[in-house]
């Protein structure tokens, strides 16, 4: 299958805006399933950004965090070319990476 | 019930005193995640690990103390936290925070009437912009609550979003 | 007047019990059926009551007549999250069938740019033919398993024909034929008939109601309400294509909705996107 | 307005529906025969209402809440639900022949 992860990191001047979003249900284990049952909890916890080995983003969620899950940040640096590394975890120890090129 | 008092100046002395004291110790607790002791620069670079008492917690205050030990966070005007009045859905509900301010180590995004409190903690390292935008889930009408912290203080604001019964998706 | 029989005529088929009430057709139904008069005066209402707001924008439904809505929404659409049906559905259509054909060998143009033109009536068939009807016919003909219709993979193709088309105004046809006529006359009556045990109609929403809450959302005006289709729908977590909005809507009325693609659906769908001739396709979309 | 009276000839229905429950309480116990005859009969209005494309939800609901109960042999209950069903559908019908005319003065002109 395809990627989980999609990415759009553009550098402006001295700075890169990277936006991503990824396919996860994100349950918070208060939802309940078509037959009545809990659906468990099953979130993403942790997602790192890692640029020229640098670690430039770190985001630590909890089942709050919508279904999908969007973000958007800024750092300092990043040009045309550069690699730029998103890898994410779950509470269930599922986790997905993938390499974006900045555009 | 909310931690985000307006601080009287003989608090913020008493707070300053307690942030030069904790300098000392390189403002470990800025982090106030992981157990043990940890560098600033590399709990910021690499290894942090997931707050999991922070995230278990069910009230503001016990959410941010766990967070940063026991801070004193000040409204401030230096924190834009914008979200929508009425939610359209309460599963979706875009939050953006800025903070014009210095030194910016983390953002901590609070839902006080979720069941539980804290909904995303963003450490910050340097470098990277103290800003950040994403989609948060709210169970009922409630404040959505950011906490800024910056060289060691604790800045908030706070935004009720009121969440409807929708279900016919217009 | 021979066409107007012709519609009742099929609805009084279905109930035989009505046959008796039908011996003396209302008045009324004996006008003429005049769609280009029926869309003008749609539009008209519409543009009248939503005087700021551009047509093209109608496709956006409560994006386009509430601020606040509207604020959430371009953020949303930053990142949207049809982006991965998007995606899987250009695969999907261009991913040969067992017989080597793919799906640009059923449409004209290569199924690219088309969206606007559907549903269309087709003479030969004398049936109202959507776009998600198109496409597992022509999945039929190539031996292939028709899809589930509503969402997963036929959302996600629809959705990548849809964003080939985006910016093209609906353009459908109904051709002087009474068939076609019967089968628009049709969809008409579905859209103001009032059903289920709330009594509700389409136009009780989505016309007199239209911009207006009904709980926490803002209904959509009727006018260009298909444009956007399929759409991402926070409340589902998911893509839907109309049949799925159908059901869900004569479901919320709690009428027993019929089953996707039923003929009355089709006919819905008809004169529905013959209304918002004019209305750019904006689709794939996302609605709360 | 139709639609009220629809609205006032339901509430009649089930007023009277309820009526024969508790007021008129049959001296005896219902039999599974009763609940048949009123399965029958609520099973053919909400076949009439199908046959004009206008079920609705609850009708259906009140049918399996009906067999539901028979099926417990709880025949008082199964009666009841099944009058309840056909009173839901015999409206259903009605609204569908009064719409059949009246959803032409909702059209915009």
């Amino acid at each position: 299958m395809a990627s989980t992860i999609r990415v759009r990191a553009v550098a402006h001047g001295e700075s890169t805006e990277v936006q991503s979003l990824i396919q996860h249900p994100m349950d918070s284990g208060f939802v309940k399933d078509k037959d009545g049952k809990l659906i468990p909890p099953h979130y993403i916890e942790t997602v790192t950004f890692d640029w020229n080995g640098k670690r430039v983003f770190t985001a630590f969620w909890g089942p709050a965090v919508s279904k999908d899950p969007y973000l958007k940040f800024s750092f300092k640096g990043g040009k045309k070319g550069d690699a730029l590394k998103i890898n994410w975890s779950d509470n269930e120890g599922k986790s997905d990476e993938t390499t974006a090129t900045i555009l | 019930m909310s931690r985000i008092i307006i601080a009287t100046p003989a608090r913020l002395a008493v707070e300053r005193r307690l942030v030069l004291q904790i300098l000392g110790i390189g403002s470990l607790a800025a982090m106030g995640l992981a157990p043990g002791l940890v560098p600033r620069a590399q709990a910021a670079e690499q290894s942090l690990a997931w707050p999991k008492n922070a995230f278990a917690q069910k009230n503001e205050t016990a959410a941010l103390d766990a967070l940063y030990e026991k801070p004193i966070v000040v409204p401030s005007d230096k924190v834009s936290l914008d979200v929508p009045e009425i939610a359209e859905n309460g599963a979706v509900v875009p939050v953006s925070v800025s903070a014009a301010l210095p030194n910016v180590t983390a953002i901590a995004l609070l839902i006080p009437e979720n069941p539980f409190t804290l909904a995303a903690y963003y450490p910050i390292p340097e470098g990277t912009e103290p800003s950040v935008s994403c989609r948060l889930k709210m169970a009922k009408t409630s404040d959505v609550v950011a906490v800024v912290e910056a060289d060691g203080k604790h800045y908030g604001a706070r935004k009720q979003v009121k969440v409807t019964l929708g279900g016919c998706g217009g | 007047m021979k066409v107007a029989i012709a519609a009742i005529g099929r609805r009084a088929a279905a109930g035989g019990i009505l046959l008796l009430a039908l011996v003396l057709p209302p008045a009324s139904a004996e006008q003429r059926i005049d769609p280009a008069a029926d869309q003008r005066a749609f539009q008209t209402y519409f543009r009248q009551a939503f005087p700021d707001v551009a047509l093209d924008d109608f496709a956006n439904g409560p994006y386009a007549v509430d601020k606040d809505m509207r604020k959430q929404w371009e953020e949303i659409m930053q990142f949207p999250p049809y982006d991965f049906a998007l995606e899987d559905g250009k695969k999907l259509f261009e991913t040969p069938f067992k017989d080597g054909k793919t799906y640009a060998d059923c449409f004209p143009q290569k199924g690219i740019g088309i969206r606007q033109n559907y549903p269309y009536f087709d003479r030969q068939t004398g049936e109202v033919v959507t776009l998600d009807l198109a496409i597992n016919r022509c999945r039929e003909k190539n031996g292939e398993k028709p899809l589930p219709y509503q969402v997963g993979d036929m959302a996600a193709i629809d959705a990548y024909m849809a964003s080939t088309s985006r910016g093209k105004p609906f353009a459908i046809e109904i051709p002087d034929d009474a068939r076609a006529l019967a089968a628009y006359e049709e969809g008409k009556q579905f859209f103001y008939e009032r059903r289920g045990q709330l009594n509700f109609s389409c136009a009780s929403c989505h016309v007199q109601a239209a911009g207006k809450r009904l709980r926490g959302d803002i209904l959509a005006p009727a006018l260009g309400i298909l444009a956007s289709f399929p759409i991402y729908r926070s409340d589902w977590g998911s893509m839907g294509t109309v049949d799925r909005r159908f059901i869900s809507c004569n479901e919320q009325v709690r009428s027993v909705a019929f089953k996707p693609e039923d003929e009355l659906y089709r006919d819905l769908e008809y004169f529905l996107s013959y209304m918002s001739n004019g209305v750019a396709i904006a689709g794939p979309g996302t609605r709360p | 307005m139709k639609p009220k009276k629809i609205m006032v000839r339901l509430a009649l229905v089930l007023l009277v529906g309820a009526t024969a429950l508790a007021g008129g309480a049959p001296a005896r116990a219902a039999t599974q025969s009763d609940f048949e005859a009123a399965y029958r009969a609520a099973a053919e209005a909400e076949r009439q209402a199908g046959a004009l494309r206008n079920q609705w939800m609850p009708t259906e609901a009140a049918l399996k809440a009906a067999e539901k109960a028979a099926a417990a042999k709880d025949y008082d209950a199964a009666v009841a639900l099944a009058r309840r069903a056909q009173a839901l559908a015999e409206a259903s019908i009605e609204q569908a022949k009064a719409q059949d005319q009246l959803w032409q003065n909702a059209v915009l002109k």
